[in-house]
């Protein structure tokens, strides 16, 4: 299929979704909260096998978190950004491990360091940082230089040796 | 029996000396190889020395155990090794099958001091190395057979007497085949690549040394000195013709050394399964072709 | 005086049977001491080679059927070797056996089996060896497969092998006693009629010794008949396979010895239309290559297997085909060697199975790779193991290395280049598998489950300690043995092995076993000296080890998990996948499954099962024997 | 002034002669944390060829006798060089390699890099540079050389007689329990 095909289709499917073209390899749809699963859904069965990453973008100006579904195919040989906006006071999505193993891999990296809830992922256990107390990092309002000062004690602790 | 005594210190104290000598040297021509400056010819002292004033970790008595006998195990071997004129007892000297046998208690010991440390690298290190020793020892025991029923003597001085007589009468020109069987037998004896893979140092962390430290590993050291200077002058004595003197077989022994470094310097390595398969087609189908050829 | 011995055995194990479960320990006692009562009355008996006691039976058809027992050199050797060391085991048994189930019957049985090991060695005609024979098969049946109903199955294989074997034996006997040249069951007169009729009748002598060898091979498990002992040693008791192992499959070796060597050594010096390889018939060439094929095989076998009793099972195998390879030779240095072999086998093989049992004693486990790290917590089982297979392995300073020594020189000295070949690569192997079984077991990482292991008591400890002192001995001194076997070599009209007590002498070589031993003890003295001026030394935890950077305890890494033991040769064991179609228990296993058949077919006429039947063969035998006795 | 130790705290006697040997014989171990291993290898082979001063490179830490931190170290990694560096035998020395164990380097504001190795672990010599080029890495393994001599390298001996300071720095960075930045959690409640 070509690119317009599957835009025609997808548009078809949600009419109410905002379609970015970067070019004629790539291009992102942003879609509604409730919509988003289902159209990473309706993504797979269009051939995007390949599950690449999620990530979110934190917008904190608008107070939301964008959360990416990075997708692949390679019978069409396009990329595709399925993206939607959540609520940043209380952020919450439907996971979506059952379509892809490795997506549950992936929302415990953006849970650890976003602080996203993905309902129906039962293994949200932290994965990179050690011994993590604090916010999570990635989050814009969270102070890293300060942290850093704090528990590095950047050139403070001059004593003995 | 004093005599016997000064001789066996002599020759413990030769074999491990000469044996890491070689070592440097082997260093420096692998370096030159790589066209690179390389450490000092006196680099393996150094490092033996070092070796034995850093603190050791063990961790039970099984492992220090095991680590002296392997040691003990390969210096025992050598001192029935002939090392041109000098002998330490005259009248078993150079009895192939002790030696043969012998070595195995040096490789017992080493795989059960290693073993001992639990360490699962360790052990892969060993279970490669004992297949491997399997793969080596065919055309090795095809090629020590053949010697012994040229000579109709098990003894490695009657194999040398009767390779007196000039360069043309070595077994080596005499018998080429057999003699490029027991180099590349030699090959895996010493774990140069291409079969060096029981020590993978990235693979298996360095394998059985991996949790050796200080003086064990100085002990494994030594003995891999040691078995350098055992494996060398087993060629040396049985293709070589031995030397008449002592001076002129360390540079024999050299020579074979450092025809194996030329190899492992240009060789990547195998996986052990196909070294094994390797052992048993080329290098043993020489041996066969010689030893058929002997009874023809 | 023989066999009031063996009445007076039979009597005190069935009273034994009266004893109850809660004085096992006295059982047990009562058959070490049996068993040091019948060492001291073959001890007496050395030297007297013309005793010799006749027992008449009956008379079937004008022929006289009589118990004959004699003393030879060679039966004496075997007899008095396999009854010492029998009663160092039955020491380690009286612990053993305290608190095990079905250890009454075995108790008796073996007592019994005892008695018919001295009865094999000291029988004098075919009949009577074959009486024996068969008792000593039907009582380890029995004992093999304790209780009647476990291991029924894998008991199996050793019971129709034995069938085979003892049929052919039995139409062997036949054919001698029909022949009108030989017309005798003694053993003596056979052996110069099978070589008459060697040069008459080639083919029907020749069929004659196939069906001996079919016999003696089936019993020593050689090359197609390897896989009985792997099942039985498994399913054996685990004391049992020490004797087993150590003893019973010797049988068939003395039964070689017995009649296929004097033959083949007539022929070799008499015959002149005998095709010959380096001075010995063809027909022994080729048998000396099944030894040899078995040693290989059954080292491979060996190498692939995860049941601690299997691999040395399979290692017993292997053993005894170096000693069938060297008694082949028919040189009296491959013979000497042979017989030599036999002794140390029994000794090294005796302690590797004691110990192992020990190790099942304390952890109830047979699987290697679930054991782990019992040198530290049991170190006398532990050396003795390391002595065992050093021995095993044929490494110098231990006894196993003398015997190798000797069937390499002969096969040397009588230029059999692939032969020795083949050999060597065995014993590489045996090498392999032996350290396999020593690491799983006792080296590496100690589950958490055998953290409270103890060494076992004194009482098994003791004939470890014999055990081990044998091994040192000998291989320090192998005159002592060596010097026995010259006795019984030149009995069998071979000339005398020269050696002295620590001196051995071949026609290539020499050597001196003390200077070997102190050679082993000086460099270690150096090495141990070097590690004195090393600096100091740290004890750290098992788990404290190289684990990439990672804490162990953190990563909930246990010490099972860092025990490499399972599949230790997989890689090698890939390489021989084309060669794993080739199923001999498959064979077998038709075999078994038509037997089975038959046996179901005779039960449903008689309403008896295939056990009984065997039961009713015992008694039958019993009554005649006992009839025999009395009229 | 990490270089400069007591005298007393070296060993009077046959370490004198013996440091000798260690200085010509250092065995590394170099735990790749960061772009500094890339250093290396050049290092290593025909260009630079560190086997000329007997250095080598070595699988494990038992065997090793110098232990490299290249780059930048994260928390987390931080607890696994702890634990190669208990693992090592004495004597033995430890290399910060270049600006990231010094100060931080580029990272000095991370949440998750630390920014002094020498509060953790008793660095004997740092090279600085970002990367640090070969010629300066071999200047460095001189120095060090020459510190040995001296009996001034002696950061295992520091490390051990300061224990309890360097297990209360460690325990800083790995074992908290409560949140660091707590004031600023409530604000943004409000």
């Amino acid at each position: 299929m070509k690119q317009n095909e599957i835009i025609s289709k997808i548009i078809e499917r949600f009419p109410s979704a905002v379609i970015l073209i970067t070019d004629d390899k790539q291009f992102s749809i942003t879609v509604d909260e409730n919509d988003a699963v289902t159209a990473v859904a309706y993504m797979q069965m269009l051939d995007f096998k390949q599950l690449a990453i999620i990530t979110a973008v934190d917008w904190i100006e608008k107070g939301k978190f964008e959360i990416v579904y990075n997708l692949f195919s390679y019978e069409h040989l396009q990329q595709v950004f399925v993206k939607t906006l959540i609520d940043r006071k209380n952020p919450k999505i439907q996971s979506i491990s059952n379509l892809w193993e490795v997506a549950g891999m992936y929302e415990r990296d953006v849970h650890e360091f976003f602080g996203v809830e993905f309902v129906g992922n039962n293994d949200l256990r932290p994965l990179i940082l050690h011994n993590w107390q604090d916010k999570p990092p990635m989050r814009k309002d969270f102070d890293s230089e300060a942290y850093s000062n704090k528990v590095f004690g950047n050139f403070k602790k001059e004593k003995a040796l | 029996m004093i005599n016997t005594i000064l001789r066996f210190i002599l020759m413990a104290v030769m074999s491990m000396s000469v044996g890491l000598l070689f070592m440097g040297i082997g260093r420096k021509f692998t370096a030159r190889i790589h066209r690179r400056y390389g450490a000092p010819f006196y680099q393996s002292f150094i490092d033996v020395i070092k070796l034995f004033s850093k603190q050791s970790i063990s961790h039970n008595w099984i492992m220090d155990f095991g680590v002296l006998m392997g040691l003990a195990g390969i210096l025992a071997t050598v001192m029935f090794l002939p090392v041109g004129p000098f002998n330490v007892f005259g009248h078993m000297q150079g009895n192939m099958i002790i030696i043969i046998y012998f070595m195995t208690i040096g490789y017992l010991g080493m795989a059960m001091g290693v073993a001992a440390s639990g360490n699962p690298n360790a052990t892969i290190g060993i279970a490669r190395a004992l297949t491997l020793m399997l793969g080596y020892e065919v055309p090795f025991v095809i090629t020590v057979v053949l010697l012994i029923f040229i000579n109709s003597s098990s003894n490695l001085s009657v194999m040398v007497a009767s390779q007196a007589g000039g360069f043309m009468r070595w077994n080596m020109i005499q018998y080429p085949f057999a003699f490029l069987a027991g180099m590349m037998a030699l090959q895996g004896m010493l774990g140069e690549q291409p079969f060096d893979v029981m020590i993978a140092p990235a693979e298996i962390a360095s394998g059985p040394m991996v949790e050796l430290s200080g003086k064990l590993m100085g002990s494994a050291f030594l003995q891999h000195a040691a078995q350098i200077f055992l494996e060398t002058g087993i060629i040396v004595n049985m293709f070589m013709g031995g030397a008449p003197n002592i001076w002129i077989f360390f540079l024999k022994q050299l020579a074979v050394y450092l025809v194996t470094l030329a190899v492992a310097a240009i060789f990547p390595r195998y996986r052990f399964e196909d070294a094994v398969k390797f052992f048993w087609q080329a290098p043993t189908a020489l041996a066969l072709i010689q030893l058929i050829l002997f009874l023809i | 005086m023989i066999m009031n011995s063996f009445l007076f055995v039979f009597i005190a194990s069935i009273l034994t049977g009266f004893i109850r479960k809660k004085y096992n320990v006295l059982r047990w006692t009562i058959f070490t001491f049996i068993l040091a009562y019948l060492s001291y009355m073959l001890y007496t008996l050395y030297g007297y080679w013309d005793y010799s006691e006749v027992y008449n039976l009956m008379k079937i058809g004008g022929t006289q059927l009589s118990i004959n027992l004699k003393m030879t050199p060679l039966g004496w050797f075997f007899a008095f070797f396999t009854t010492v060391l029998n009663g160092v085991i039955s020491i380690f048994s009286i612990l053993k056996n305290r608190d095990e189930e079905s250890e009454r019957g075995i108790a008796m049985l073996w007592m019994i089996l005892s008695a018919l090991n001295i009865g094999i060695f000291a029988s004098s005609d075919f009949l009577t060896l074959f009486i024996f024979w068969e008792l000593m098969t039907v009582v380890s049946y029995f004992i093999i497969s304790p209780g009647w109903t476990k291991s029924f199955k894998s008991v199996n294989y050793y019971f129709i092998l034995s069938l085979i074997g003892a049929y052919a034996m039995l139409t062997a006997i036949w054919m001698l006693r029909a022949d009108p040249m030989v017309n005798t069951f003694d053993i003596q007169t056979s052996i110069r009629q099978i070589f008459i009729m060697w040069e008459l009748e080639r083919a029907k002598a020749m069929s004659i010794i196939v069906l001996f060898i079919v016999a003696f091979f089936s019993k020593s498990a050689l090359m197609p008949f390897h896989i009985w002992p792997a099942e039985a040693h498994a399913e054996a008791p685990d004391d049992f396979s020490a004797y087993l192992s150590g003893i019973m499959i010797k049988y068939g070796l003395y039964g070689v010895l017995l009649v296929i060597v004097p033959v083949l050594s007539f022929i070799t010096h008499f015959s002149d239309s005998t095709a010959m390889i380096n001075g010995i018939p063809v027909f022994s060439y080729l048998m000396a290559w099944v030894g040899a094929i078995t040693a290989v095989v059954a080292t491979f076998l060996a190498i692939n297997s995860n049941d601690m009793k299997r691999l040395a099972a399979y290692s017993t195998v292997a053993n005894v085909g170096y000693a069938v390879t060297g008694i082949f030779i028919l040189s009296s240095m491959g013979v000497a060697g042979g017989i030599f072999h036999i002794v140390n086998h029994a000794i090294f093989k005796s302690a590797i199975f004691i110990s192992l049992a020990a190790v099942k004693y304390r952890t109830h486990e047979r699987e290697m790779h679930r054991l782990g790290g019992l040198a530290y917590k049991m170190p006398i089982t532990f050396l003795t193991f390391l002595l065992g297979i050093i021995a095993a392995a044929g490494i110098p300073p231990l006894n196993g290395y003398a015997s190798k020594w000797m069937i390499y020189q002969s096969l040397l000295s009588s230029k059999f280049p692939f032969l020795t070949t083949m050999i060597f690569i065995a014993s590489t192997g045996a090498f392999m598998y032996l350290f396999r079984a020593l690491h799983s077991v006792f080296l590496g990482q100690l589950p958490r489950k055998f953290d409270d292991v103890r060494e076992v008591p004194f009482i098994m400890q003791l004939p470890m300690l014999v055990i081990m002192g044998a091994m040192v001995a000998i291989g320090i001194a192998p005159g002592l043995i060596l010097k026995p076997i010259n006795v019984v070599i030149s009995s069998m009209g071979l000339s005398p092995v020269h050696v002295t007590y620590f001196d051995m002498y071949s026609l290539i070589s020499r050597v001196d076993a003390l200077t070997v031993f102190l050679v082993f003890c000086g460099s270690f003295a150096v090495a141990f000296i070097l590690y004195l001026i090393g600096n100091k030394r740290n004890h750290v935890e098992p788990l404290d080890n190289y684990t990439a950077g990672q804490d162990p305890k953190e990563f909930g890494l246990t010490r099972e998990m860092y025990h490499f033991a399972f599949k230790f040769y997989e890689p090698f064991k890939e390489m021989f996948k084309p060669f794993e179609r080739i199923n001999t228990s498959a064979f077998y296993d038709s075999i078994e499954r038509g037997f089975n058949e038959t046996g179901r077919s005779f039960a449903r006429l008689f309403r008896f099962s295939v056990r009984n039947a065997v039961l009713f063969f015992i008694v039958g035998i019993a009554a005649i024997i006992i009839y025999g006795w009395f009229v | 002034m990490l270089l400069t130790s007591s005298k007393d705290l070296k060993d009077k006697g046959l370490d004198v002669v013996l440091d000798f040997f260690r200085k010509k014989s250092l065995w590394m171990l170099h735990y790749c944390t960061g772009c500094g291993a890339i250093e290396l290898p050049p290092t290593m082979t025909s260009r630079w060829d560190m086997e000329r001063f007997g250095m080598g490179p070595m699988a494990t830490p038992r065997q090793a006798d110098l232990l490299l931190i290249t780059g930048y170290l994260s928390v987390k990694s931080l607890k696994r060089v702890i634990y190669t560096y208990e693992q090592m035998p004495e004597p033995k020395w430890l290399i910060a390699f270049g600006s990231c164990p010094i100060n931080g380097g580029i990272y000095y504001d991370s949440y998750s890099v630390i920014n002094r190795l020498a509060e953790y672990l008793p660095v004997d010599l740092s090279i600085e540079g970002c990367m640090p080029r070969p010629e300066a890495i071999i200047d460095g393994f001189t120095k060090l050389m020459k510190s040995i001599d001296k009996g001034e390298a002696v950061g295992y001996k520091r490390y051990r007689e300061n224990y309890e300071w360097y297990k209360k720095n460690q325990a800083e960075v790995l074992e908290r329990t409560s949140p660091v930045l707590k004031e600023e959690v409530a604000d943004e409640t409000k």
